[in-house]
């Protein structure tokens, strides 16, 4: 098995479990354990989607965090080569407006402009068609799309905050969500989790099918890692906190973060949930060619035990 | 044109003609440019298919030919061309203002001290700024869709084509500068019939930077200003297809940039080149 | 200085010419005074980098005095113009994106204002006394020496301008088209009757074409000797030139090197 | 230096002198570079308070005021010294590569027909290529890191300094070459005797326009690129600020781009311009 | 054409020289012959645009015919070298980066191989000879015209080649700095021995300095008499040339032109 493991997150609160695992060294002490000796663990922080895919397709990196609709596609272009490895959190997604006759997603007219970070592609734009065909019915899925713009969740925030650009809308994730509903003219239209009639995972870690099946035990170590730093973080929500703001180096108050994370609607856990509903509808929507039979088509072995969905 | 053969030379005029050296046809045909060159381009495009072909990691490097194929789907099927054409719109609005702030900023650094000084310290202060930081401003003023692209677009040709014509401008030769002035020559009469053409050679280099940049942050700027989805250029092409890891198609974006290049370069700079500064002997 | 009679077109007063250069300043000419009348054909004489083209360009207009004033018509000299027009010493004094004949015409065009048609014509004309007219759709670059330099002249002289200012014209040209270039100058004053400065180091020449002869000291260039060749005589061929006033020039130029004076 | 004033002139040579016209005190002022430029730079960074207070819109465009202080507090607290270090690290390091590439390429190109051929392909084909472009390759052959973004400078730095350098080449007269060649000169000794420095002035504008995009590129590639092993550049200061909507510390990463580009313009380009090409008279 | 005695150095044989444009070529020169003979002071004459500058040009190797051949001593010139030095009519062939010493010096290094110090040296020989040492250390563009070509001459003589190829050297150069340049010349020749071709306008100077000299038609060039100047009397001041052989030129360069045969 090999001595280095490269492992990429991304930037926010979301990738929490791999703040601590970094900071408090948890693979290497379970791949110790598991009789691996001294793993060395590189981390990467990487600014989008678009470069973790590409890292880890390149062979740069050996695990990836991801969000579930990019994992899908990952997953059905490589033929099942890249697969899930284990979840990373569930979370909600709003849709929140500064249009204050908008009061459910039907009355957006071509005034308004939805901003997410991918269209097609994103979790989010998934979301918004899954609830525009619940809505109109299942042809007309793509009635929204017309008004979505692709843009980074800062610039999104950004304008629909300034209240003077075109954007009176955007579909997103913590934490800018929560910072967007503290203007009072910012209101929430749509939870995502409404829309799947329940929570959902949100961000995964993925990795190679020869990857994982060379590294068996380092596998098990990261996984160990990973349930490790769930169950610290479920019992020590302060102590993490305090870790993230010092490992991130965030701006954000230690009360402000520690909200989030006391947000019953978060959690962190490696049990995927509602991820075949998304690969199910990605699926009819032409989106994806290939269907998974089920959950466990879209991950690795590691999480078959679990009751996921 | 014979008739430059003088008639007033001292033995037997007519035998004073033109003296062809006899040239193999190796020779000839390697004369040819667009021979040599489609030879070095077919070089490239195996070294290409080679390569992608060892490696063998289609999601990550396509092969040529997997490029090409999926270029053809996308001409036919994909709407390509669309994306081409909203391109080439924005590209030629940014390119030209760009050109014409930057002509007008370099003539007047030319004429003015102080105005030497402003393209100076504007050139060094906004010429490595990248398109994001230029975002905001341009949300605000343009809104989304092609005014901000075409404002990014600006910032890109502006800064390069300005240094160069400046430099242009300040390399022409005191001689040629004072005939020009002779002739009773100043302000916009004296930079279109001296500056613009004694500076020539710079100029087209500065064409040259400006056209590449533009295109390099025409493909960026797609992506950051998200166009609603629909009528997006080269630069949304890619970058829709990059999302859903249709890299073949990615490539072909790609490629369709260099090919556009190419034809452009050979089509329009390297025949502008040669109708003016090797024709006027300014360049060898 | 000035000879009584009409008044000077053209006055130089006690003029210095410097370059400022980074650290020190080089005195091209100090306290020069003449005046030219009009219709005089002034030739200034005088040793390699006595200032004679600095000289040349300040009242062309392009360099300004920092001492002492450049009159014209009574009005400051302020900057170039097409009153006075320059056939500067340099090779490359033609426009290398125009052809022979767009040169010459060009310079009709935009600094005579004479209608495209025409200046084409007048081109025409001006390259034939030039013996140019089987270049006349060369490009400059195509040229030798000589043939640069004709063009020049060809230019200068098609714009029929009230001073012709000319730096070593014909040093480049061969004593034939030299002697042609000569006799076609005269000819074209006696028909213009313009005023002229003429640089020339050809003691031969200044004879042959001034109606005055300015000498100059060597660097930084100062009036040395001011010879009137009488203009009465008007300009015609000076079979090998007044010896007596060829002698003057000569000890003049060659005042400072003993073992050269002849 | 008045051991130019050469004694054997006419009369009084002890007469002649420096004769220096009196200047007021406004006209010596105005005569300081740094003066003029400092007005300048104040009325335009006056000119950024202004419209950022009236804009009143700190998420979008945060004042010059606010800019400043947070640049001030990055400065002490936040570890932006640090990100410039590791900018420029790699930023220096791109450069001088693409600049050492471009000299090979550009002599070459000089030097024969196939290497001229083959200059204006690859420019024509890589000059309008994104940075993202090349992404999956400099992934594949340097992985995650500075290599990777070292790569990304080389291809924006590369281009426009080859363009220039071979425009400058190609512009130097035909009389000067032929003096190179007169001393025997040829290859590698010929170029640096004779075409650096008879292209000086075109270089020094390629240097300056890939000193720009090379800034541009860098910070656009730290984004993609991320961080590993814990150093950021400022690419990346930005990128954190702006997912904090730290917007003034945004514009202060953007600001100490524009005041890096200022000093290096005018401590480094101008003065080597001074010493080269401006005193050999090359350029006004 | 060839004299008994010594073999040819130089051996220029049948050559054309061509320019070829976009569309047409320009014939240079039309089978031209010559041969130079070790110390010899070649002068070529010829009207303006002939093709002198091309000739010198194809032998210090920077064009090939289209036809002939040129060889030294037997073998075909296949490009420039320091053997050849050129003084080009152009103004502009100092390295502008330079200054007037580091000019000098810098084709002593490169050209001859010569160590720095004495490059430096020998270089400040060779300005004191052309009256520049008080502008050793200006750069080429503070200087006058003449100034530049008498660096350009500085240059030449100071590398001491086999051959000197000069292209009109003089031309820009005053009266009296032209003779003593003359001289300088001639005195040179004296100690070295050099192989000269030397391009010029004027009958006199090819007179004082020539040992043979070669009169070429109009343009396109060709061979139109060939004088020798007893070479047997050496060089040596030849006041007021030789008056037979200054007509007999005068003839052949005059010969197309009816009204200025003198
Ligand atoms: N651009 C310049 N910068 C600095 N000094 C200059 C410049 N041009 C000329 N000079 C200096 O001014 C003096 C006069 O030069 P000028 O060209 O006027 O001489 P000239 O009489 O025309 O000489 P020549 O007969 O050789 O052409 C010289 O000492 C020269 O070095
Ligand atoms: N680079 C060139 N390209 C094309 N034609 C040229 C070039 N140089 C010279 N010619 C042509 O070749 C002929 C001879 O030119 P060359 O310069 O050899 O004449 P020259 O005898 O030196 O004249 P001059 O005494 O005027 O210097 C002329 O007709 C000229 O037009
Ligand atoms: O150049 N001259 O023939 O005097
Ligand atoms: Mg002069
Ligand atoms: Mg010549």
């Amino acid at each position: 098995e090999v001595r280095e493991l490269r492992i990429a997150k991304q930037y926010g609160l979301g990738y929490l479990p791999l703040i601590v695992i970094e900071e408090q060294r948890l693979i290497e002490k379970h791949a110790r354990a598991a009789g691996l000796g001294d793993v060395k663990v590189t981390w990467a922080t990487l600014g989008g989607g678009s470069a973790t895919n590409d890292a880890l397709l390149s062979g740069s990196v050996d695990f990836i965090a991801s969000g579930v609709a990019p994992l899908i596609v990952l997953w059905s272009k490589t033929g099942g080569n890249v697969k899930g490895f284990a979840a990373l959190d569930t979370s909600p997604l709003y849709l929140n407006t500064n249009n204050s006759a908008v009061k459910s997603i039907r009355d957006f007219t071509d005034k308004d402009r939805i901003a997410l970070p991918a269209v097609k592609v994103s979790i989010q734009a998934i979301v918004l068609q899954m609830a525009a065909a619940k809505a109109f019915g299942p042809q007309n899925f793509d009635r929204l799309d017309r008004f979505t713009v692709s843009m980074k969740h800062p610039d999104a925030m950004a304008a629909l905050l300034s209240g003077k650009s075109e954007i009176t809308a955007h579909l997103t994730s913590p934490p800018f969500m929560f910072q967007e509903l503290d203007d009072k003219r910012v209101r929430t239209v749509l939870n995502s989790y409404d829309v799947l009639g329940g929570p959902h995972t949100f961000n995964v870690i993925a990795t190679t099918k020869a990857f994982y099946e060379k590294n068996p035990k380092l596998a098990g170590a990261v996984l160990a890692a990973l349930e490790e730093a769930d169950e610290y973080i479920r019992k020590n929500r302060k102590a993490a906190a305090e870790l993230y703001v010092k490992a991130s180096g965030t701006k954000e108050s230690l009360t402000d973060v520690l909200s989030q994370l006391n947000n019953p609607a978060l959690g962190y856990s490696t049990t995927p949930v509602n991820v075949a509903r998304f690969a199910n509808f990605m699926h009819q929507t032409g989106t994806i060619k290939t269907k998974p039979r089920d959950w466990k088509d879209l991950f690795f072995t590691t999480v078959h035990g679990r009751k996921g969905s | 044109m014979t008739a430059l053969l003088d008639a007033r030379t001292a033995a037997e005029p007519e035998a004073i003609g033109e003296i062809a050296r006899p040239l193999s046809i190796g020779e000839r045909l390697w004369n040819l440019g667009w021979l040599r060159k489609g030879f070095l381009l077919a070089l490239l495009f195996s070294l290409w298919e080679w390569y992608a072909v060892r490696l063998d990691n289609q999601l990550v490097f396509p092969a040529f030919s997997a490029t090409v194929q999926a270029l053809g789907d996308a001409l036919v099927n994909g709407g390509l061309v669309s994306s081409i054409l909203v391109s080439l719109k924005v590209l030629l609005a940014g390119y030209g203002i760009g050109i014409a702030l930057a002509a007008l900023l370099a003539v007047t650094a030319i004429g003015t001290r102080l105005g030497n000084d402003l393209l100076d310290l504007l050139t060094a202060m906004f010429n490595p700024l990248p398109a994001i930081a230029l975002l905001p401003l341009a949300l605000l003023w343009f809104g989304l869709g092609s005014g901000s692209i075409i404002f990014v677009l600006v910032h890109a040709v502006l800064w390069p084509v300005a240094l160069n014509a400046h430099a242009g401008f300040s390399g022409i030769s005191p001689t040629i500068r004072m005939v020009g002035r002779n002739y009773g020559l100043t302000g916009w009469r004296y930079a279109r019939h001296i500056l613009f053409l004694a500076a020539f050679p710079s100029l087209l280099t500065g064409l040259r930077t400006g056209w590449a940049f533009a295109w390099r942050t025409l493909i960026a700027a797609e992506l950051v200003f998200g166009v609603s989805s629909g009528s997006g250029g080269i630069g949304w092409f890619i970058y829709e297809n990059k999302n859903q890891l249709e890299i073949a198609a990615v490539f072909a974006g790609l490629l369709t940039v260099i090919l556009i290049g190419i034809g452009v370069e050979n089509l329009l700079f390297r025949l502008l080149e040669q109708r003016t500064v090797l024709r006027w002997g300014m360049k060898q | 200085m000035a000879t009584a009679g009409t008044a000077p077109l053209l006055a130089v007063d006690g003029v210095t010419l410097q370059y400022r250069m980074r650290g020190h300043l080089v005195t091209a000419t100090w306290r020069v005074s003449f005046q030219v009348r009009r219709s005089e054909r002034l030739v200034l004489l005088g040793p390699s980098g006595c200032g004679k083209s600095t000289l040349l360009k300040a009242v062309g207009g392009y360099l300004k005095p920092v001492e002492g004033s450049i009159t014209l018509d009574g009005k400051p000299v302020a900057g170039p113009g097409p009153d006075r027009v320059l056939v500067f010493q340099e090779f490359d004094q033609l426009l290398p994106w125009k052809t022979v004949r767009e040169n010459v015409a060009f310079g009709l065009a935009a600094g005579r204002g004479i209608g495209r048609q025409e200046a084409v014509e007048r081109a025409g004309e001006a390259i034939r006394k030039v013996h140019l007219e089987k270049f006349a759709d060369a490009y400059p670059h195509t040229l030798s020496g000589g043939m640069k330099q004709r063009v020049a002249i060809a230019r200068c002289l098609a714009m029929k301008p009230e001073i012709i200012l000319m730096d070593e014209p014909f040093a480049a040209l061969d004593a034939l088209t030299r002697q042609r270039m000569q006799d076609e100058l005269l000819e074209l004053w006696d028909q213009a009757r313009f005023t002229m400065i003429f640089v020339t180091h050809s003691i031969e020449e200044a004879l042959l074409l001034g109606s005055r002869i300015i000498v100059l000291s060597p660097h930084p260039g100062q009036v040395r000797e001011v010879l009137e060749v009488d203009p009465l005589a008007g300009p015609g061929r000076l079979n090998g030139a007044d010896p007596e006033i060829g002698e003057r020039i000569r000890r003049a130029l060659f005042r400072d090197a003993a073992e050269y004076v002849i």
